[in-house]
């Protein structure tokens, strides 16, 4: 069993077990969907199922897993929280790594800084204007993230410079053992979230006012501020999630996460959190963005036209949507 | 009597180019106004091409050519390049510069405006309406040249992959159509797929691992613009040899092709889409409005840029020393000097 | 006190605030640019304006009802797509083509009717995924951009009528003309209803599957209208022509006051709302910003726009 | 005549059975009262007669023939109505445009005639609030006056069978009287009508027979026409239990007069009273505030627990004054809130028992940033057998405790923390008797250890029975101050009744009233 799955040995409270239960049996399908594609993938396509291949879609799926992070934060914190700024959030984030890395593993530590500080703080901007001007998580967050991109655009004049440093690209592209560093590096992320959303009081804080603002407020929480923080932290995390690209990607350019949009918010879907909020797991998102992931890498590699690829991708999704992605409310 | 000391200020600026002074025509040039339509904003390429046109215009305005200019960014979206099109009417330009979003969706705006008296240029990417200019790098053979290079390289024979652009946009689809008819010519080349990176450099590098997971055995690598740099990394990630590779002549792809030249004799051949485009456009448009007559070899309303710089190993080091101080998404860049587009126009 | 009341019932009207945006809007773009109120730029304003409004009127049905419709750029695709790969310049074969686009586009509206309406999907997610199906259709009718749209098409739209009417004009007043038709019969009233509570409206006896339905394949009449417009405007079919109106329909329905959760505002909101994004990027282009600054201001003005038309709800109640 | 039988309906919602075996007979023209404890599956039951809900089994027969109501419009073509306990109001409509929803009446071309819509509802609400304007929103409505037009909505229909599920809960009692008066006309037009209602001095003067539910099962029927109206026997059959004197003992009074004064509150402006209010509480002191509804009693509640800006007043705790502008202040301070809409206002409804009980402990400093489950656990079973939830399974998802096991778990999670000043909201608002009992019982003993109650319950009978002190308010004003240990419950209505200017006299009784006091 991978350290996603959650054992009950660490039982940490009736309430949590029962809330990712919820979210276990969505992500279980999720996990055995996606084995199953690797495997019809392998029989249509020899070496589609092979470890390296597998490792390879995982390392791409750790990029939508890592920014699907924070997308779940904004879904389970209800409210009809979306946040559609992740991906020029991410770009965001990359662009400025790479103009403030340089190349030079010496300024990786002041980039992490600057871009969780400048991802936080927008993030928050979002949250004000959700938590205490009442626009709609949607729309506003659509909307910020084209002041981001506008921002990406006026800092880097257009033209991002820089570039990725050795450490950073060992991260994104080296193996340890033959699994991808960012592989290890999610599944690092994942348990800590884990123990973040069980152990903690911030994390259930967080289930709670996903499920009931009115209720969290009356029970002494601020959450107009844990909203914003949210948003913040979303913010932080996507910008991140851009570094991460970056890892991957060595150089940056102006749209480098603008796909990352609504994948993400798919992949939390189908992981199980609910759209309504106060429900899943962070286990859920992270199978939810390796099926999303190996579905489009089994479209990438059949040999058939983009408009074939695009109508069985909506299809297979509604397919799944229709499975066991139904939802009373939202 | 503005505009005239505009022109006679900028007299001595530009004393050291003969053909400024040259030509009593002075007295009939009336600075103009320029609007320039730009679709997508947001990678070095377009960002190059933006300065570049407005660093001639720039110079333009001290020589009294140019009054002014607008320059907008219409993201990628049809419509809004047609509205700010509109817009552009409305603002009275006489010349107007567009790199198009579509081949075709722009014609019906493009003729309002010519019956409005407008010039109208569109760069980069052309539009099928007769009514517009058309200076563009020849897409077709662009991807030919690739092709050629590529079957030279694998000698005729091989199983390979194309990575191609964004699906349906114009130039991919002129591109794909050189290379087809290329690889159409060698019955040994067998394609095993072909997939869109859509131009970007990190979806290239997906679908690339993709595809080296899904078939053993890949001998060519047949891709364009902002994507070679994501199918070597993918081949690299999963330390798979290289196998032949068309390259691209940007500063970041250079540097990575020295260093694998170096290390493992690596060799691919890239060819300059020049930015600059729209700064040769600009000039054409500035002339034309001078009513300088045009000797520019046009075929029907087209103006085809001859591509002048290709690399390959033997001049890599030259080429990357002339851009050693730019950014990793510099594209190596090249428009019609003064001289050359004035050899143009009497 | 007659006249006291009468302006304390404006005030309180629900499309308020979003007319008062749009008077500032329309003022701002008065000052900058010069010739605003011409007959001219009225004209060509209304033709660039004139798709946004329809793809809003057409999103804002779906969100009345309380689902969103993310497909809707690929419907209006779609519907172009088709329309320029069958149409010819004889009637019949612009009466297919016509034909033809509506035939589809109901068909996508139906899918959606029944995957967010009766199998109750979360219609942020499976609209979507109908959208890459639209997506994926367009690109195999057209790989690339082209086909043929009739040259009477683009010469009608950018026409007068009766010398003072332009025609895009009377596309907005046709989509209004629909909607005052489906004012006066029950599903209006329904569209509100399960918009405002579904189970309310279901305890009510109102069929609520069908209702989301009828939501969608009403939206697909302004769809198609929406497509027309834009092969008019284009005269060509291109599988990218409609991507963008689907968040910006969005934006434009928020903006006209009508609430995300359904059931809450009124169809000339999202009209009025439509154009107010439209005026605000003429306000970014008349005041001559650097290119780089036009991405990043235009948001913050829509920001701006968000917040002032959400204003009013927020002197109701400090905590929702 | 039997219009309608109902034999064995079963339904149950994710392995919870809601409703076992469920019968009932409509007799044509009579009134059944359908009793029940909390939870005990009457709302379930009537929505599976009219519809809304679809059986697990059993059948129902209607007018000789068996029934398969699919669907509301189907039911409705029946002739079956029914007044939802949670209304099915639109908000965002007009009164006529509820009135006439889904049966609009169609003109010609199919379009909707919107004068004769009005018309009817014109009619039809003129019965009840014959003041209130037909186009007005109905979120602009009070919940009496939603009440209203749902039930007019409902007779508009003319049913054959009319199902009233709570329908006087937000009612007031003249108000009841005039849907009495209403039920009587159908009763005498041969309408069926089933009537649901926790007040048993409403079963007893409307209806012709009751029958009774219990853990979703009918244990039985009392036809009044043949059996006298006995209160216990009707209260026992709901309980099971022999039935004491619903609230137990009265224990207002008993408190010792020399405590020290907790609470404090000056000149508390609510709404847009022009003129505060201030009273005093005593530590250990349970007061209540009664008067009609809606005189600003909640709106005091909420002020104190931070959630609402009052426009102007002081409130101090010991002495000390606090700043209240969130419940986090009110939370540390001790000051907690049992609101009064429990689904919205207090729990976590698909969360289980644990995490409610815990969750106030986020806002204090109570527990760390890591929590330790196991001491948590320890504690939320300590309250589940204090305020006796059943079943006493913290692992249980709340949404499918009965309401009355619900609202124990809004009272509950507050215990951990002892609070100073508990506030309670009409707390026992839909909740059984026997469920109701253990709630007071709770607060009985929470004062008894120095908890200070603030209490407001639209039920006069609690108010007399839990509290040392009762004030009366009108128009966010106190008028009147009660001792129910001395005074019976006719004081107590007539002060209710009275209006602001008749609040003098209270204070000639000879003790200052501590209205009279605030000014
Ligand atoms: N939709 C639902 N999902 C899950 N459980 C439900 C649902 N509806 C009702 N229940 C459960 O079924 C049982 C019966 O509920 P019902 O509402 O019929 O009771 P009731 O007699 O009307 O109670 P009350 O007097 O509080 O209105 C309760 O335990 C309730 O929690
Ligand atoms: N819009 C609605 N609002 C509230 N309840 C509904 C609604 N639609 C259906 N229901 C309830 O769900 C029950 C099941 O519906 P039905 O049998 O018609 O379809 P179904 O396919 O079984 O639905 P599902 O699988 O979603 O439960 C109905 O009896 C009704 O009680
Ligand atoms: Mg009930
Ligand atoms: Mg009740």
């Amino acid at each position: 069993m991978s350290p996603l799955q959650t054992s009950e040995a660490g039982a940490p409270g009736l309430a949590l077990r029962k809330i990712r239960s919820l979210g276990n049996h969505k992500a279980l399908v999720a996990y055995a969907l996606a084995v199953l594609i690797f495997v019809a993938g392998q029989l249509v396509s020899p070496g589609f199922g092979a470890f390296s291949n597998i490792m390879n879609v995982l390392n791409i799926s750790a990029l939508l897993g890592f920014i699907a992070l924070a997308q779940m934060l904004v879904v389970l914190s209800g409210g009809e929280g979306i946040d559609l700024s992740v991906g020029a959030m991410a770009s965001l984030g990359a662009v400025m790594s790479s103009q403030l890395i340089g190349g030079l593993d010496g300024n990786l530590p002041l980039a992490v800084i600057v871009v969780l500080a400048v991802g936080f703080l927008i993030g928050c901007t979002s949250g004000v204007g959700i938590a205490y001007f009442k626009v709609p998580p949607l729309v506003m967050t659509l909307a910020m993230a084209s002041v981001i991109q506008g921002a990406a655009l006026v800092y880097t004049n257009g033209q991002p410079k820089g570039m990725a440093s050795p450490l950073l690209k060992e991260l994104g592209t080296g193996r340890t053992a033959g699994i991808p560093n960012l592989v290890l590096l999610w599944l690092a992320l994942a348990l800590l979230v884990w123990l973040f959303m069980t152990r903690t009081k911030w994390g259930n804080l967080l289930y709670g006012l996903g499920m009931n603002r009115l209720t969290t407020e009356l029970s002494g929480i601020r959450t107009r501020v844990v909203r914003t923080v949210v948003y913040g932290a979303s913010g932080a995390i996507s910008a991140i999630g851009g570094m991460l690209l970056l890892s991957y990607t060595g150089t940056a350019f102006l749209d480098i996460g603008a796909a990352y949009m609504l994948p993400t918010v798919i992949a939390v879907v189908i992981g199980g959190i609910s759209l309504a909020g106060g429900l899943g797991s962070y286990n859920g998102t992270v199978a939810g963005a390796i099926l999303l992931t190996t579905l489009s890498s089994i479209l990438i590699t059949l040999n058939i036209s983009e408009g074939g690829r695009q109508i069985v991708y909506g299809g297979i999704l509604l397919l799944l949507l229709i499975v066991y992605g139904r939802q009373k409310t939202a | 009597s503005k505009k005239e000391s505009g022109s006679e200020g900028s007299a001595p600026a530009s004393g050291s180019s003969a053909s400024a002074s040259q030509g009593g025509s002075d007295k009939e040039i009336k600075p103009i106004v320029v609007g320039m339509s730009n679709g997508y904003i947001g990678n070095g390429w377009r960002t190059q091409m933006t300065e570049a046109i407005e660093q001639l215009a720039e110079e333009y305005k001290k020589k009294g050519w140019v009054e002014k200019i607008i320059v907008q960014h219409a993201g990628v979206d049809v419509n809004n390049q047609i509205a700010q099109i509109r817009n552009m009417i409305n603002a009275k330009v006489d010349l107007l510069l567009i790199d198009p979003n579509s081949e075709t969706a722009l014609n019906p705006v493009i003729e309002e405006a010519v019956k409005k008296g407008i010039t109208v240029i569109t760069f980069d990417q052309p539009v099928t309406t007769p009514k517009a200019i058309n200076v563009v790098i020849d897409q077709q053979q662009f991807g030919k040249n690739l092709a050629e290079w590529f079957v030279h390289e694998l000698g005729g024979k091989g199983d390979i992959v194309i990575v191609s652009g964004l699906a349906g946009h114009p130039a991919n689809v002129n591109r794909l159509i050189g290379m087809k008819e290329v690889l159409g010519r060698y019955p040994d080349i067998k394609v095993l797929t072909e997939v869109n990176g859509n131009w970007d450099e990190a979806n290239a590098q997906q679908v690339t691992s993709n595809l080296i997971a899904s078939y053993p055995k890949i001998d060519g690598v047949l891709t364009q613009d902002g994507m070679a740099l994501g199918v070597v990394n993918a081949f690299q990630a999963a330390n798979k040899e290289l196998p032949v590779i068309t390259g691209e002549n940007n500063v970041a792809f250079l540097k990575k092709w020295k260093e694998l030249k170096d290390a493992q004799g690596f060799n691919t051949y890239g060819q300059n889409n020049p930015p600059g485009i729209g700064a040769t456009a600009l000039g054409i448009g500035v002339r034309l409005l001078q009513g300088k007559k045009s000797k520019l070899p046009m075929k029907d309303n087209t103006y085809y840029y001859p591509i002048g710089t290709h690399i390959k190993n033997d001049n890599l080091e030259a080429e990357l020393a002339k851009v050693s101080d730019k950014p990793d998404t510099y594209t190596l860049d090249e428009m019609l000097s003064e001289e050359q587009l004035n050899s143009y126009f009497e | 006190m007659n006249g006291h009341n009468r302006w304390h019932k404006l005030q309180h009207h629900s499309l308020f605030p979003i007319a008062i945006l749009f008077l500032i809007v329309v003022g701002v773009n008065a000052v900058l640019q010069p010739g605003f109120f011409t007959y001219d730029v009225i004209h060509s304003n209304l033709a660039s304006f004139t798709p946004l409004v329809l793809a809003s009127m057409a999103q804002a049905v779906v969100i009345l009802v309380g689902g969103i419709d993310l497909s809707l750029g690929m419907a209006i695709t779609l519907s172009t797509v088709i329309m320029a790969a069958t149409m010819d310049d004889s009637p019949s074969g612009i009466l297919i083509g016509i034909g033809l686009a509506l035939i589809a586009t109901f068909a996508v509206g139906a899918l959606n009717g029944l995957t967010v309406g009766f199998l109750k999907l979360p219609a942020i997610i499976s609209t979507f995924a109908v959208s890459s199906i639209c997506y994926g259709a367009a690109l195999l009718i057209m790989p690339q951009p082209g086909g043929y749209i009739p040259y009477v098409f683009y010469e009608t739209y950018q026409a007068t009528i009766a010398s003072f009417l332009p025609v895009s004009l009377l596309f907005i007043l046709a989509g209004l003309a629909i909607w005052a038709f489906i004012r006066r019969r029950k599903i209006y009233r329904h569209l509100y209803a399960v918009g405002g509570s579904e189970q309310a409206a279901y305890a009510n006896g109102i069929p609520t599957r069908k209702v989301k339905l009828y939501a969608f394949l009403i939206s697909s009449i302004f769809i198609v209208l929406a497509a027309l417009v834009i092969v008019s405007q284009t005269a060509t079919g291109d599988a990218n022509i409609g991507r963008a109106y689907t968040l910006n329909s969005i934006a434009a329905v928020v903006i006209g006051g009508i609430s995300l959760q359904g059931g809450k505002g009124n169809l000339i909101g999202a009209v009025l709302g439509a154009l107010i994004l439209g005026l605000i990027s003429n306000i970014i282009f008349f005041a001559n910003l650097s290119s780089f600054y036009q991405d990043l201001i235009k948001g913050l003005i829509i920001i701006f726009a968000l917040t002032l038309s959400i204003l009013p709800s927020l002197r109701k109640k400090a905590l929702a | 005549m039997q219009l309608l039988e109902a034999k064995s309906l079963r339904k149950s919602y994710g392995g919870v059975a809601a409703l076992r075996d469920g019968n009932l007979i409509c007799k044509q023209g009579k009134v059944c009262g359908l009793l029940g404890a909390n939870g005990s599956g009457k709302s379930t039951f009537s929505k599976m007669i009219s519809g809304v809900v679809k059986p697990d089994g059993g059948e129902i027969w209607f007018n000789g023939t068996k029934l398969d109501v699919a669907n509301p419009q189907e039911a409705r073509k029946q002739g079956i109505i029914m007044v939802h306990q949670h209304l099915s109001l639109i908000p965002e409509l007009t009164i006529w445009e509820n009135m006439t929803l889904g049966i609009e009446p169609q003109g010609r071309l199919g379009f909707v005639n919107d004068k004769a819509s009005k018309e009817t509802a014109q009619a039809f609400l003129a019965k009840f609030a014959p003041e209130l304007a037909i186009d007005l929103k109905v979120r602009e409505l009070s919940l009496a006056q939603k009440q209203f037009v749902e039930i007019a909505k409902a007779i508009a229909q003319q049913p054959k069978l009319l199902i009233l599920d709570e329908p006087t809960a937000p009612l007031e009692q003249s108000e009841v009287e005039k849907l009495f008066a209403v039920m009587r006309e159908l009763k005498a037009r041969q309408t069926s009508i089933i009537f649901i209602s926790h007040r048993l001095w409403e079963i007893k003067s409307i209806c012709d027979y009751v029958v009774v539910f219990r853990n979703g099962e009918t244990v039985g029927a009392i036809d009044f026409d043949t059996e006298a109206k006995d209160e216990s026997l009707i209260v026992s059959m709901i309980s099971g239990k022999e039935h004491r004197h619903a609230l137990g003992e009265r224990t207002g009074g008993r408190l010792d007069p020399g405590a020290d004064t907790l609470l404090e509150v000056r000149d508390f402006k609510l709404r847009k009273a022009r003129e505060g209010l201030s009273f005093k509480v005593k530590k250990g002191e349970v007061v209540g505030f009664g008067g009609l509804q809606g005189q600003g009693q909640e709106q005091l509640l909420l002020a104190l627990s931070g959630l609402e800006q009052p426009a102007g007043g002081q409130v101090s705790l010991g002495g000390r004054r606090l700043k209240l502008r969130h419940p986090k202040q009110a939370v540390r301070e001790g000051i907690v809130l049992v609101p009064g809409d429990r689904h919205k206002e207090g729990l976590f409804l698909q969360h289980d028992v644990l995490m409610n009980l815990i969750y106030p402990q986020f806002a204090t400093r109570k527990t760390g940033f890591l929590l330790n489950w196991k001491k948590l656990k320890r504690e939320a079973e300590e309250v589940i057998r204090q305020v006796n939830i059943v079943p006493n399974d913290p692992g249980k998802v709340v949404q499918y405790l009965s309401g009355g096991n619900q609202q124990k778990v809004v009272v509950g999670k507050w215990l951990p923390l002892a609070p100073k000043v508990l506030l309670l909201s009409d707390p026992a608002k839909g909740v059984d008797v026997g469920a109701k009992r253990e709630l007071y019982d709770t607060v009985r003993r929470l004062a008894e250890q120095g908890t200070s109650v603030l209490l407001y319950a639209s039920d006069h009978e609690e108010l007399m029975d839990i509290c040392d002190r009762v004030f009366i308010l009108f128009e966010d004003q106190i008028v009147d101050e009660i001792f129910p240990a001395e005074y019976g419950e006719q004081r107590f209505v007539s002060a209710s009744l009275r209006s602001a200017k008749a609040a003098g006299p209270a204070a000639a009784a000879g003790r200052p009233s501590a209205a009279a006091a605030g000014r």
